[in-house]
């Protein structure tokens, strides 16, 4: 093994196995060892979540990764390739200022044009005091009605974009909440309080760019539209017929009511759970 | 600051991280190792000093010449030893494995009484109430040592009978003691000079006699060429490893020696081939070409081929008369490279099997094989140094086993010459182990015990002056200065050979053909003719681990 | 020049007696194992019984012992041991195993044509009180390790000794001499160095009758065969080149 | 909640459908003993030696060195599907990846795990290391296979912190990710390692010049055997992973990996298989016309025993060989699942007769002309230990199958094909 | 702060390692015995004046190595308690009485499987018994027996540094040692040449 051990030789045979051996260990060892230490960077860099985000976001079925345009019917079809991070997108200036469809008919569901919205079913208002508001969507808290149970951040704690926000329990079902964006936490609220947490933002809040990746109006509708056909197709017991996105009233802790529904998929499926 | 079930995972992690940099596993890894190297259940030899000492085997009455390697006081390995005038160096497989023996699992040490634990001297008094209330026999393996005649003079002294257990070989010999009145142990095959054998199934290259002396003159004389010098001709049914090697096989029915015997008897004196006039055979050729599953002609050429080279001499495997009668015709009686007397004071004893009734109690020595049992209702009392099957006794008295007893070796009973050896007791026989010499001597004190005897013996070849002292050279006795100085040298190892005798004195008269049973076929694979009263734990090599013999069940467990 | 052991062994001597066998396992401490059958004991030195498959009158056999070869060229067992526990030794052409760096995976079991190598399979073990007749110099060997001849070595180290304490350089040929070399009673095994032209083995080596046993598959063994018959000289090609039996 | 007591929903994928926990552990059950009867026979060959087997001096390799050959030749298709997706690009076969990874980590560590019990002396197995003999294959094995099996560890690793638990901590997650990435290097070094070991493998046998059923000639270091190892390993490789993966299916009672991987499979392994019959063919010839003779070996002496005659050639090479070939690259048949699996099988089978006919003929035939023809039947220990390993086998690759994204599939496409 | 705890919790790990490692394993791997009898070199040197190591571990005629003399050897000055000492009791009364061999620990002592001839190494190559067996010929110490717990050799074969790092020139007895030395004096012998 080693020039100084017992039935080494200096033959080309010897020397050739023996160094390809080392090589192939070494080798091994620091690909291990790099892995190891880019990991540490990472979690260091706070960037487990977005890592976590983007290893999901590409395992999403492609009618759930439609670019923000589309949904506006600015343009026909493009599927988003980035994440949802509209903040680097290239594509997205050039294409924001195409005039969007009209939104023809109104939803099951209501939502604010002043608020912004992210595809985990959560919304962002700026507050006077430039910390932003986040709360859930009507959609989603129709879903759980009232939850059994809410675990908020701790006040100032780091909350990441894509990370979990807070947590929710439901009829035994976890249900992880997706930050719409990044910041400290400010403050903690309630349902009742028609918001979650406030947080006071990594970025500048007044710079429209801080909050770009959210959705806004015409986008809203056509995504909402979008979710609640799928919310319909996956709640649809064989017998019933579509019964939600056409004019009719979601109502509330459809959990409750329908407690037969596969929900790990559907909530899989509103949340972006990984 | 609890510790969390987190916490004890990280600071395993850390600890093993932290002890691949240390000595410990590498260190384990090599000790174990090292402990599979030393492992100590297996048994290693002492490393002490090792020094050669010169003996005999006792195993059979053959008493080849030994070197015996010992270590501490035991004896750790075997070689024969060339100066050994008639083993010449050889010894058989047995032999090279008999130093063990002394461990052997079926070595006796406890007296035994019909198979419950007793005492030597419970022994004692029962043998001692046996001689007083009638006669005694003494059984003997081994005629003419020391002990044999310690044995004789106790059974003298007691109106008892000496009787002797002889292997085929010495049998073989019995037929020229009839006829000639010679002591069959007086005789012997002069194989030095013999140029034409014809053997009837005899072992001659498997421990027949002294196995190296036969096997190393084949190798001499009748091996390497196409007609060699020494004729060796096998007759025998089956292919045994002296018919494989031999230089002509005559393969025949068994038990149809007699006949074959009988059927070359006739064609010789037809055809004059022989001096000899009569007896004629009563068989005719037809008979015994039937009887012997050889065709006439082939009878024909077979005797023509003996008479080819002379001298001839037939070799019985057991005491066939017709076999002997052949010799006679043959003129291989008391003639150079025949049948020949060896010495002038040899006895003759009562073989062991003659009737045994109205007799008190038998006495069997342990040279006598484990698988003889005596025909009788008389109290036996058995010397035995292993367990051979000679358990059937009503005493099982333990005696000393190889190289632990002071034994001397008389002539080989094949032996041509008379030799006269020594050996000594080279290892401290376990406590509670008596020979049938000293149980015998502790009866009766009066009787000589076997050293003095062996001293008598001595003197006696010193006052004789005649032969030579066979050590690494060779000294006439007539050379050497005292008593005490031959025996000495006797005692390490070297062997007293005598003069050559005159092939002259012996004479057999026979007139008409002997009738004799249809002989049983010899044993083919036993290794040689005389059983060993147990086999050497390595005799495995042989008859189980190797294909070489189709040997007996091995006797140690 | 560097020594060259070897033998002649001349089958027509051969009576198939066995005393090599016991007197190689005495010396070497190869156990007797009571368990043990022809297809797992330990017999370094091993003697094969073979006929020329006539029966009757015309069958002939032949007592064969076969030992380690002591292979000279391309040693079968040696280049395929993974951890260098047998080697062609430089000096004497023996082929030397090593029990204590054995791992056991037989690899040179399958390798060796002659089927002279001999795995432990069992520890080996001596009725009690038996291993005082040990014989000192010839360490036992541990279950689950392969052994095969190693020319009895023991009496090479005491032949060396010997020569050291008397201050000479080389030894005396007369102090090493294989146990089954000494055992044989017909003398039918010779021993010596193949290398000295005017050694009698290395003549006896070069003898028309002389042949080694599948002598074509080219590992040039050291131990030579020795036959007048022709039907036993057939016996070194395979089964193709010879019409026998096997027995 | 008395119901999650029993359940080990949380464990399993989101949407992932599985067994219930009891009729899970009543599937695992069976193996679970035959396993444990596995480890006490091997126990007792550890214990006691190898008196335990029936092996003997002349029959020294014994069922145990057959299973390795073959098991390591049927876990090629996990260094050769990685050499395929991560070096050749070929990520059509990304589905399959991880189910190879699995079955090629089984295979080695089983391989392993019987070595070890395979050598009279396990704790000295490293001198190997320490002092090893680079002329010999089995170096070269030993080597290669510990290596290797560290790397399908390093690479089974990724797919174990992708468990739906295990997921959750962040330091599980990014690392996963981190390795994910270096995959390639891996991959590589997988490929250089199982190239050179599924070679020595054949060489294992072929450098045996004192064996002239198995002696070959070769090129450089290695003889033929060498070559048609590596082939035989990479084209039987694919046809066990399909046959893997259909009894999943069959298991799972719907389509794990979309079809076109099946044909991909069945073409790369079908052609490799033709390549390699042709190869095979070509030795067998040189062998028996002018190797064995040149060492007095005539081609009959190797055929005249029962059962090794030349049906069982013929059996290897056209029956095993010929025709999976031909029905794994023809599209039609490829594309009937039925044919499919049979061709599939026949493969396996074909490079599982080979190893067996080298392993276990080479030492039944004589050597010496005096040598008989040897018989040899393992005992019972080393059948449980033979068969402790496929159940080892079997129930790790059920747990990752129930508990880790063996198929990856795209999360919300929920298509119930049943199997045809 | 979750980092730096796990850092020095980890740390913590290595550091209980290596001492554990370092320190505590060598003194546990090693059973520590005394010998039978407190011989001293030096004195016995003194007092008989032998000058030679020969001159009591001396070669058999046929070239092997008496090794350590026994008990007989003592007797003939010991035949008699030379003095008051406790040991000297023993030794008379146990050993040079009963005539039984002292059970001295050799500290030199290579397991059944090695062959080393001292004839050899003395006689022919000339080595002085330093060479090997260090200066405890003329020290008037009583060196402690340490005995390897698993493989059972005395430590001496090792060596005393446990890492075999740092070892002194007549420090470690194993194979490796051999070797080296034979390697400086290029000389070349096969496994068998020193194994049996």
């Amino acid at each position: 093994m080693f020039p100084w051990t017992d039935g080494f030789r200096w033959t080309v045979n010897h020397i050739v196995f023996l160094s390809l051996f080392f090589a192939v260990v070494l080798t091994i060892v620091t690909t291990v060892v790099s892995a190891a230490r880019r990991a540490a960077h990472d979690l260091h860099r706070h960037s487990a979540a977005d890592i976590c985000w983007k290893s999901d976001f590409a395992e999403l079925p492609v009618s759930e990764r439609r670019c923000r345009h589309e949904l506006a019917g600015r343009i026909v079809s493009r599927t988003c390739d980035n994440a949802f991070d509209c903040r680097h997108c290239s594509k997205y200036s050039e294409l924001a200022v195409l005039p969007a469809a009209g939104t023809a008919r109104d939803l099951a569901v209501n939502y604010s044009k002043d608020r912004f919205y992210h595809r985990g079913h959560t919304w962002v208002e700026p507050q006077e005091d430039g910390t932003l508001a986040i709360g859930l969507d009507e959609l989603a808290e129709h879903l759980i009605g009232n939850p059994d149970s809410i675990a908020m951040p701790e006040l100032g704690s780091e909350i990441e974009l894509n990370g979990s926000a807070w947590r929710m329990k439901k009829n035994g079902k976890e249900i992880q909440v997706r930050a719409p964006i990044e910041g400290k936490v400010m403050a903690i609220g309630s349902p009742k309080d028609g918001w979650y947490i406030k947080i006071r933002p990594r970025l500048d809040p007044h710079d429209p760019a801080t909050l770009r990746h959210l959705l806004r109006g015409p986008e809203v509708h056509g995504w909402l539209g979008r979710e609640l056909e799928r919310l319909q197709l996956q709640l649809r017991t064989p017998n019933t017929a579509p019964s939600l996105a056409d004019g009719g009233v979601l109502i509330d802790g459809v959990m409750d009511a329908m407690a037969e529904a596969d929900w790990d998929t559907v909530l899989e499926g509103t949340f972006l759970e990984g | 600051m609890k510790i969390t079930r987190r916490d004890l995972l990280v600071w395993g992690a850390g600890a093993t991280a932290g002890l691949v940099f240390t000595p410990v596993p590498w260190k384990l890894l090599s000790d174990v190792s090292i402990w599979t190297q030393n492992w100590r259940w297996i048994p290693q030899p002492t490393h002490r000093p090792v020094d050669v000492k010169g003996s005999f085997c006792t195993l059979c009455p053959n008493g080849c010449g030994m070197r015996v390697r010992m270590v501490a006081g035991w004896p750790v390995g075997v070689a024969g030893v060339r100066s050994h005038p008639i083993s010449r160096g050889a010894l058989c497989p047995l032999g090279f494995a008999a130093h063990q023996l002394i461990w052997h699992p079926q070595r006796l040490r406890t007296v035994r009484h019909r198979g419950s634990a007793s005492s030597w001297d419970e022994a004692h008094v029962a043998f001692a109430k046996a001689c007083t209330e009638g006669p005694v026999v003494i059984v003997d393996g081994y005629p003419g040592h020391a002990a044999s005649s310690l044995f004789e003079a106790f059974a003298e002294k007691q109106r008892g009978s000496y009787r002797v257990v002889s292997g085929p070989e010495a049998q073989a010999l019995t037929p020229y003691e009839t006829w000639s009145g010679v002591p069959a142990a007086a005789l012997g095959y002069d194989l030095e000079n013999v140029r034409t054998i014809v053997s009837f199934g005899a072992p001659l290259l498997d421990g027949w006699g002294t196995p190296g002396q036969f096997t190393r003159l084949w190798a001499e004389r009748a091996v390497g060429s196409a007609d060699p010098d020494l004729r060796l001709i096998q007759i025998e049914p089956s292919l045994s490893r002296t018919a494989a090697r031999a230089w002509q096989r005559s393969a025949i029915h068994p038990g149809g020696e007699t006949a074959l015997a009988a059927g070359i008897a006739r064609v010789l004196l037809e055809e004059q081939l022989v001096q000899a006039r009569g007896p004629m055979p009563p068989l005719t050729l037809a008979q015994s070409a039937e009887q012997s599953g050889l065709s006439t002609d082939a009878i024909r050429d077979l005797a023509r081929l003996i008479v080819g080279r002379p001298p001839v001499v037939a070799i019985a495997s057991d005491d066939n008369p017709s076999i002997a009668a052949l010799n006679v015709l043959l003129g291989a009686v008391g003639t150079r490279g025949g049948i020949v007397q060896k010495s002038k004071h040899a006895k003759s004893h009562l073989p062991a099997e003659s009737e045994l009734d109205s007799v008190r109690a038998v006495l069997i020595d342990s040279s006598v094989p484990g698988d003889f049992v005596p025909r009788t209702d008389a109290e036996v009392f058995r010397f035995a140094a292993w367990d051979g099957g000679s358990s059937k006794a009503d005493w099982l008295l333990p005696a000393p086993g190889f190289l632990e007893e002071l034994t001397d070796i008389p002539t080989a009973p094949t032996s041509a010459i008379e030799t006269y050896a020594i050996a000594s007791s080279l290892v401290k026989a376990p406590p509670g182990v008596q020979s049938a010499a000293q149980f015998l001597g502790r009866v009766d004190p009066d009787l000589t015990p076997v050293d003095k005897i062996i001293h008598t013996r001595c003197e006696a070849l010193f006052r004789a002056r005649a032969g030579t002292l066979c050590a690494q050279e060779t000294t006439p006795v007539a050379m050497i200065p005292s008593v005490e100085k031959l025996e000495e040298q006797l005692r390490i190892g070297a062997v007293w050979m005598g003069e050559p005798q005159h092939p002259g004195g012996l004479r057999c008269k026979l007139s008409e053909w002997p009738q004799a049973p249809r002989s049983e076929c010899p044993p083919c694979n036993s290794l040689g003719t005389w059983q060993a009263p147990v086999l050497p734990p390595l005799a495995s090599k042989l008859y189980q681990e190797s294909s070489l013999r189709e040997g007996p069940e091995r006797r140690n467990a | 020049m560097s020594t060259r052991y070897g033998m002649v062994i001349d089958l027509d001597r051969c009576t198939g007696c066995g005393a090599c066998m016991v007197a190689c396992a005495a010396e070497n401490n190869v156990p007797p194992l009571p368990q043990a059958t022809s297809r797992t004991g330990l017999t370094p030195m091993l003697v094969r019984r073979v006929s020329n498959g006539m029966e009757g009158q015309a069958r002939r056999e032949v007592f064969i012992p076969i030992l380690c070869m002591h292979c000279e060229h391309e040693t079968p067992c040696v280049s395929v041991c993974p951890q260098q526990a047998v080697e062609l030794d430089k000096g004497t052409g023996i082929v030397m195993q090593m029990p204590q760096r054995c791992l056991g995976c037989r690899y040179c079991m399958t390798a060796c044509p002659y089927h002279a190598r001999y795995f432990n399979w069992w520890d080996p073990a001596w009725p009690q009180g038996m291993e005082k007749s040990l014989n000192p110099g010839v360490a036992v060997r541990m279950r689950g390790v392969v052994e095969k001849c190693n020319l009895c070595h023991a009496r090479l180290h005491s032949a060396k000794e010997k020569a050291a304490a008397a201050g000479k350089r080389e030894i005396d040929p007369a102090d090493y001499v294989p146990a089954c070399v000494e055992a044989c009673p017909t003398a039918a095994i010779q021993f010596g160095n193949l290398a000295d032209k005017d050694d009698p083995v290395s003549r006896e080596a070069h003898s028309p009758d002389a042949f080694r046993f599948l002598e074509r598959i080219g590992t040039e063994p050291k131990v030579y065969y020795k036959s007048g018959e022709a039907w036993v000289r057939a016996l070194k090609g395979s089964v193709s080149e010879v019409e026998v039996k096997r027995g | 909640m008395a119901s999650t007591v029993l359940t080990d929903r949380r464990w399993i994928e989101r949407g992932a459908e599985r067994a219930s926990l009891p009729q899970f552990l009543l599937w695992l059950a069976p193996w679970v003993v035959v396993l444990a009867v596995g480890i006490y026979a091997g126990g007792l060959c550890l214990y006691y030696g190898l008196n335990q087997t029936n092996m003997d001096n002349r029959f020294a390799f014994g069922l145990w060195i057959f299973f390795d050959l073959s098991i390591i030749a049927l876990g090629a298709g996990a260094f050769f599907t990685g050499f395929l997706v991560y070096l050749l690009k070929r990520t059509d076969l990304r589905p399959i990846l991880n189910t190879a990874v699995v079955v090629g980590f089984i295979c080695y560590s089983g391989a392993v795990a019987i070595l070890m019990i395979d050598v009279g002396q396990p704790l000295r197995a490293w001198f190997t290391f320490w002092y090893p003999n680079t002329h010999s294959m089995l170096t070269e094995i030993t080597f290669c296979i510990t290596c290797y099996l560290l790397v399908l560890s390093i690479e089974y690793l990724p797919i174990l912190l992708r468990n739906r638990q295990l997921r959750k901590l962040p330091s599980f997650l990014v690392f996963e990710h981190q390795l994910h990435k270096l995959m390639p290097v891996l991959a590589g070094v997988g490929a250089f390692l199982s190239f050179f070991h599924q070679g020595s493998l054949g060489g294992l046998y072929g450098v045996l010049r004192g064996r002239p059923f198995a002696f070959r000639q070769g090129f450089f270091l290695w003889p033929s055997t060498f070559f048609l190892f590596i082939l035989s390993a990479i084209a039987s490789g694919p046809s066990f992973l399909i046959l893997v993966t259909a009894a999943a299916e069959k298991v799972a009672g719907k389509r794990l990996v979309p079809r076109e991987v099946f044909q991909r499979l069945a073409f790369i392994s079908g052609a490799l298989l033709g390549i390699y019959v042709i190869a095979k063919a070509i030795d067998t010839l040189i062998w028996l016309n002018i190797t064995s003779p040149s060492l007095g070996f005539a081609p009959w002496q190797f055929y005249i025993y029962r059962p090794f005659g030349t049906s069982l050639l013929f059996v290897e090479i056209v029956l095993f060989g010929l025709i999976p070939a031909l029905l794994l690259t023809y599209r039609r048949t490829a594309a009937r699942r039925g044919w499919l699996l049979t061709a599939a099988g026949l493969a396996c089978a074909g490079v599982v007769l080979n190893r067996f006919r080298l392993t276990v003929q080479t030492l039944a035939l004589p050597t010496l002309a005096f040598d008989p023809f040897l018989q040899y039947t393992p005992s019972w220990q080393e059948v449980a230990s033979f068969a402790g390993v496929i159940a080892y086998g079997v129930i790790v690759y059920s747990l990752s199958y129930r508990y880790l994204p063996l198929f990856v599939q795209l999360k919300g496409d929920r298509s119930h094909v049943s199997v045809d | 702060m979750n980092t730096t705890r796990n850092t020095f919790v980890f740390g913590l790990g290595v550091a209980i390692a290596l001492l554990a490692g370092w320190v505590i394993f060598p003194r546990a791997l090693y059973v520590r015995q005394n010998q039978p009898l407190a011989f001293h070199h030096k004195t016995h040197a003194e007092k008989s004046g032998f000058t030679e190591c020969g001159q009591c571990h001396a070669l058999r005629d046929d070239g092997t190595f008496g090794g350590i003399p026994s008990s007989d050897t003592c007797t003939s000055c010991h035949s008699e308690r030379m003095g008051a000492s406790h040991d000297e009791a023993v030794l008379v009364d146990n050993y040079v009485k009963t005539g039984q061999e002292v059970p001295w620990l050799v500290y030199a002592r290579q397991p059944a499987n090695v062959w080393f001839s001292h004839a050899i190494h003395v006689q022919r190559a000339g080595l002085a018994c330093a060479e090997c067996h260090s200066t405890y010929g003329q020290s008037d110490e009583v060196r402690i027996y340490e005995q390897n717990r698993i493989s059972g050799y005395s430590r001496d074969i090792w060596g005393h540094s446990i890492s075999r790092i740092r070892l002194g020139r007549h420090d470690g007895m194993k194979m490796d040692d051999c070797e080296d030395c034979h390697r400086r004096h290029h000389v070349q012998v096969g496994c068998l040449g020193c194994h049996q």
